[in-house]
């Protein structure tokens, strides 16, 4: 076995490994503001160039050029480089958290703050997001509150999921953010279905489905394109293109050619590429996506082309399988970096205001983590009732189940 | 209400209909169930009637069906699924099994998933071990489903009517050898219509046959067979041909399940057997035996009997020797008397 | 509900139905060797005009034309002819044996005897087909014994299947044919498995994969393109589009824009369109594609246009859901008659030779019926043995199943 | 033989670095299984060693994962695969129960494909519901599989290698919670270690532990205890701490089952005790219970009792109020000595 000269098939390798000085020089990121603005409704094969480039306003400068810049104002920007500020701190005030015991899990978002928070300003009241575990810009972008986060992940007497899920796997319907599941890819053709249902009734709401790139190699991946395809139906659906699943690089789930959002474009449904550490380009393509949607003019796929700086979640150890500097070496730069530097450029914004803006979002994570605590922690006390694990599994509990609450109930 | 002969096919397109007319959130569609009305006929005329965004064909994804409803439903839609036989529901399990029963639960009740989804169960038609299964023990280990099981049209329509209206998903199996007449198993008789069976007449407009309530079909004292779908004419034949005074129990719903009713029949009866179409092991009747043995053990005068098909896919020529038809189950009514 | 103007999805709808007169006069068909051909380690990227555009190599007026146009011998053409003919008379004997109640269930293969046919000759000794049900084809291309086929279609005692499968999903793994499943899709990814098992072995092996255009949609074409592009192994993976799934045209499968093929070019996975009724051209590729695995140049996905002209199964009626002249108006005519017009044109047949050979094949499959019928058809008797059904479900049989044998063994 | 100490763990990965080293054939491959050596590392350090031909990540796709082994095992490998957690089997549940199960017996024996599925299963790691399934009934319902689950690293490696060698599709379900040390339940008391425990010392070589056969763990006179995995461990601690003469059978492979010691033992004591970690309703404990009221029912002095996980999913907070812990399985055992 094994003995031929050249084995007729390959298992890609990313390029570097613990111990290689990571080296992207080679990499050729397209220039800010050298890819077109294409109109709402192009036709999708006309997309090419796009679902191969990758879309960029911010310049290395923190100029914002070229013909996507545009769009959001002042206000937004600033609040938008505030949120994603709260998200880095709340990510690490909950790692820290999980080391302390207080609770069995975390997830973080650091060097992708930028995707989910510039994306959900171009939502609308009433749209639906079918998000991952790794989405929590989605919330904090709507100001949704940290204590109320803090109660899902500490499982506390608050938790309004009470205590029945995983840390992060967060649900808040008013806030258009569908219930994560713990199992990858499943959310994403329930986007392109929730998306049928708007245009089935009429309504004039989207869908934006969410999905990590390890995940594109999914059965669900596949379901979500078909249909997709074949309705046409009102919806984004959003590849967060991080490099990584859990220890294996995007080369394990995209093979080493071509990109996934080409892979969409081969479904005939229209596919960009964006900086997703670009603030202003990531709300740029959302903006003329959910348009697109909104107008009836088909659903569209993005690729956010990013970089998971942390480990995959608390369980995760990343220096065991890529090299330790390998974020900083990543070439598209942090984030909240580029969009400070922006509105620093454009004088709304300084050195000394982000450093105040930094304490006081500080105080801000500690003080709800303190209310949250007061609610209870995984293993400091304070859990939601026992018993109400049989409650809410049917809206009528069956007879089998009234008996087995009836027996648990000797062991309250 | 007014009452009109139908076959089963006929009850569920007509419970269909009823439904699209009453809601406008109920939406149909699965593979071939637009243009053509489904390769059983089931849902014949729905899109030309409700037309194309309530009634309509899907791509050949099962995974993508039952996907795209859970969506549906969490918009606020009412979403009834076909699939087109039950052994095609394997790609779709994920969805079933993991999503759509746990919405409601993992939500906290922020999310919904009123589904319903329908699937041709069991043999009886040379269909070979791909358009034979019997797939029901595999929805009811899992905690957030229901399940139902007609065994003619009135039920099929009755149930159907109750599942697209309860709150949570719901698997509505059809076995697809009642779909157009009653079959006791004697195959090499000629084959039954529905026309002149009592539970052929069906009330035209809007009722329920309630999730969880069994139907005793055969009153008697003497043991309880526990059955549902193809198996309830079985049992009733097998019980006429044994001459034994059998009460049968047609289940109906397996989740949620009508424990009274089974257990004060065991416990007057003494005796019990339970049977089905599907594969022994693991099987349904596996739960219910085990169940009537726990709570009805002092009563019990012999074991509880299982009769089921045997442990291997559904052989394609050997079909009626597989199928546990009237001899087989009269056998097993025998020995548990017997013993 | 519905009372927008225009609704923000759509359902795709053929353009003929039953009552329709069929008119494909605008559809474009690219002429007879205009597409190139490319070099065999070609850069998938490069193939975007063979994904979208058909290769044929066979003139309206039987000429071979193009780059394509080379290969077959005189004799090789000459058997392929035959076994398509005698791929067709099967089929028709077929179809009338399950009216007469010999069996339960058929699937004909009419109008697409070229792709597996033309495609088995480019396959060498030791190589594997994953096929579907409508792939006999690459059974008859290897004269695998007729009498033997209809001994499984019968389910008689001499069932090499022992009765257990439904007619027409055989199993020859002499004849390098995979065991077919009655589920959709799920044999794709096992071709890629098998390739990959080749080249861990280090044989020079290669495995084809079949798939129906409906059953693109199904999860297991996913998984298929997903491990071909990433390990790229020795495998062709063939797309039979012949235009319709059981009631539904491609449209509902594939949406209304791009190709099949294309899909795997999203992938980065070599992809070519070939005219499935040009004998020729289906197999040039397939030789193409061949050779491209065997070198261990990467996984080739064809996609064969032809068109189901008969009912999807004994079990379907096609003028519920076509025109009934439908497969007449198609475009590429017949693969039978198009090979016949250029043996003819090239003085190697003619229309005497080959009304002799019709009825010389036609005594041929009755013979074989004939000595199949002695053997016992489903139901007029001589079945496979009853108790047989327990065995060889495991190599040994458990406990459980050998109480389960002994109980049935009462009703023998 | 030499032995060593090994965690379960270890054990997995030394079995198959003892096959690999053995049989070219056999390939090893999953999610991150391959550079990182898996998420609970047991495959690290293989692929190092045995080439990445051999040991490999693939994408993350559980259908392409058994899809591809199948059609290797097609070809003649002998590929043994890991899904990371039992709860995402159901993407590739089709694959498993479709394809898998039915290749040999569908061709009648022309392909067969033997077939390793190892996946950690069970709770007690806060992993929530879906990290904490235990979905062996949903195997065990299916014609042509065989379902093997260890206690102990001395089991799991050995199963491990009579799974491999099989000639037909194993499921190897390796409960999690057992992976670094022994654990009864008592989760409120200091995690254990496998070092020290007798069944923790593992041969380094070759050898089987042969499916189909049961362990007994404690001989006792009163009462039969069924059980696997990690509820072995629980069901330990309840007999000890209700001062019971239980007979603790750990049954290691629910298909093939051993039935005659099942019920050589049953028949002993008179009385029995289904446990494990699974939802209640069409578990395995169903089957078991079932047929053990049949075939030694007029040993029987009290119903056979069935402990289990409730039927809802497995909860994140709560836990070790979802887990039957000893305490749970301590009242079972004393109502079944009571009844
Ligand atoms: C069906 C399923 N298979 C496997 C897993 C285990 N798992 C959790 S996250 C993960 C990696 C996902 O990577 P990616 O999609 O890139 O998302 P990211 O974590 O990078 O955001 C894996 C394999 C799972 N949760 N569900
Ligand atoms: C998983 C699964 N779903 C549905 C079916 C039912 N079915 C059998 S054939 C068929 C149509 C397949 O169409 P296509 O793939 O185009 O192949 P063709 O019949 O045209 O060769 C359908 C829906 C099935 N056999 N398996
Ligand atoms: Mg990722
Ligand atoms: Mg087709």
């Amino acid at each position: 076995m094994q003995d031929t000269p050249k084995p007729r098939m390959t298992v890609p390798e990313p390029q570097f490994r613990p111990g290689d000085v990571p080296d992207y020089s080679d990499v050729k990121i397209p220039e800010a503001g050298a890819v077109t603005l294409p109109p709402l409704d192009v036709a999708p094969r006309q997309l090419r160039n796009h679902a191969f480039s990758i879309i960029r306003i911010l310049r290395r400068d923190g100029e914002a050029v070229g013909p996507w810049a545009t769009m959001l104002s002042d206000e937004e920007l600033l609040s938008g480089l505030r949120q994603m500020m709260i998200l880095r701190t709340l990510d690490a005030r909950m790692i820290a958290a999980q080391r302390q015991g207080k609770t069995s899990f975390y997830v973080p978002q650091l060097g992708e703050e930028a995707v989910a928070i510039a994306f959900q300003r171009a939502l609308g009241k009433g749209d639906m997001n079918f998000p991952t575990y790794r989405n929590a810009g989605l919330l904090v972008a709507q100001d949704y509150p940290l204590e109320t986060m803090m109660n899902q992940i500490f499982s506390n007497q608050k938790d309004p999921l009470a205590g029945r899920q995983l840390p992060v796997l967060y649900s808040a319907r008013d806030y258009g953010f569908f219930t994560v599941s713990g199992n990858l890819g499943t959310q994403f053709v329930q986007a392109v279905g929730w998306a049928m249902a708007a245009a089935i009734d009429g309504s004039d709401r989207i869908a934006a489905g969410w999905i990590g790139d390890g995940s594109t190699a999914e059965s669900d991946f596949h379901s979500a394109m078909v249909f997709a395809s074949t309705y046409k139906p009102p919806v984004i659906l959003n590849i967060v293109n991080n490099q990584w699943a859990i220890s294996t690089f995007q080369g394990i789930a995209k093979g080493e050619s071509g990109t996934l959002a080409a892979r969409a474009l081969g479904f005939g449904i229209a596919a960009l590429r964006v900086d997703g550490n670009d603030f202003l380009a990531v709300h740029a393509v959302a903006k003329w996506a959910v348009e697109r949607a909104r107008q009836g003019l088909g659903p569209t796929v993005l690729e956010h082309v990013t970089y998971r700086a942390g480990g995959h979640s608390t369980s995760d150890n990343p220096e065991a399988y890529r090299p330790k500097k390998e974020s900083d070496a990543w070439p598209l730069g942090d984030p909240i970096e580029r969009l400070k530097l922006h509105l620093i450029r454009r004088g709304l914004w300084s050195e000394e205001r982000h450093a105040q803006a930094r304490s006081e979002i500080r105080d801000l994570v500690v003080a709800a983590q303190k209310a949250a605590e007061k609610n209870g922690t995984l293993l400091g006390g304070g859990a939601p009732r026992r018993r109400s694990i049989f409650d809410g599994l049917y809206e009528e509990m069956p007879l089998h189940l009234r008996r087995q609450k009836e027996a648990a109930e000797k062991w309250l | 209400m007014a009452v009109m002969q139908m076959s089963m096919v006929e009850a569920v397109r007509n419970g269909l209909d009823v439904m699209m007319t009453r809601d406008p959130r109920v939406i149909v569609f699965g593979e071939d169930v637009g243009y053509f009305g489904g390769v059983f006929r089931c849902t014949q005329g729905l899109q030309q009637k409700h037309g194309k965004l309530r009634c309509f064909d899907t791509p050949i994804s099962e995974s993508g069906i039952v996907g795209a409803a859970i969506g549906m439903a969490a918009y606020g839609l009412r979403p009834c699924v076909e699939i087109q036989f039950a052994d095609y529901m394997y790609p779709a399990y994920d969805q079933i099994t993991q999503e759509a029963s746990r919405i409601r639960y993992r939500s906290n009740g922020d999310f919904t998933c009123p589904l319903v989804i329908r699937m041709p169960t069991g043999g009886g038609i040379f269909g070979g071990e791909t358009h034979s299964q019997s797939p029901e023990a595999l929805f009811t280990h899992v905690s957030g489903l229901k399940t139902v099981i007609p065994s003619n049209p009135q039920d099929a329509k009755g149930l159907l009517i109750a599942a697209i209206e309860d709150p949570d998903p719901v698997i509505v199996l059809e076995p697809k050898r009642l779909y157009h007449g009653p079959f006791d198993g004697h195959h090499e008789r000629e084959a039954m219509s529905w026309k002149g069976h009592p539970l052929g007449e069906v009330p035209e407009g809007h009722y329920h046959v309630p999730l969880g309530h069994a139907a005793i079909r055969r009153e008697g004292g003497d043991l309880t067979i526990l059955t549902y779908g193809t198996m309830v004419h079985v049992a009733l034949a097998a019980v006429e041909e044994q001459g034994i005074d059998a009460e049968v129990i047609d289940l109906r719903s397996l989740i949620p399940l009508d424990l009274e009713t089974i257990e004060a029949s065991v416990r007057k009866t003494g005796r019990c057997v339970v049977a089905h179409e599907a594969t022994l092991t693991s099987g349904f009747g596996a739960e219910l035996a085990a169940r009537v043995q726990e709570t009805c053990f002092y009563h019990l005068e012999a074991p509880v009997g299982r009769v089921a098909g045997w442990d291997v896919p559904y052989p394609h020529a050997q079909e009626w020797f597989y199928f546990p038809g009237p001899e087989r189950v009269g056998r097993a009514l025998r020995e548990a008397m017997e013993a």
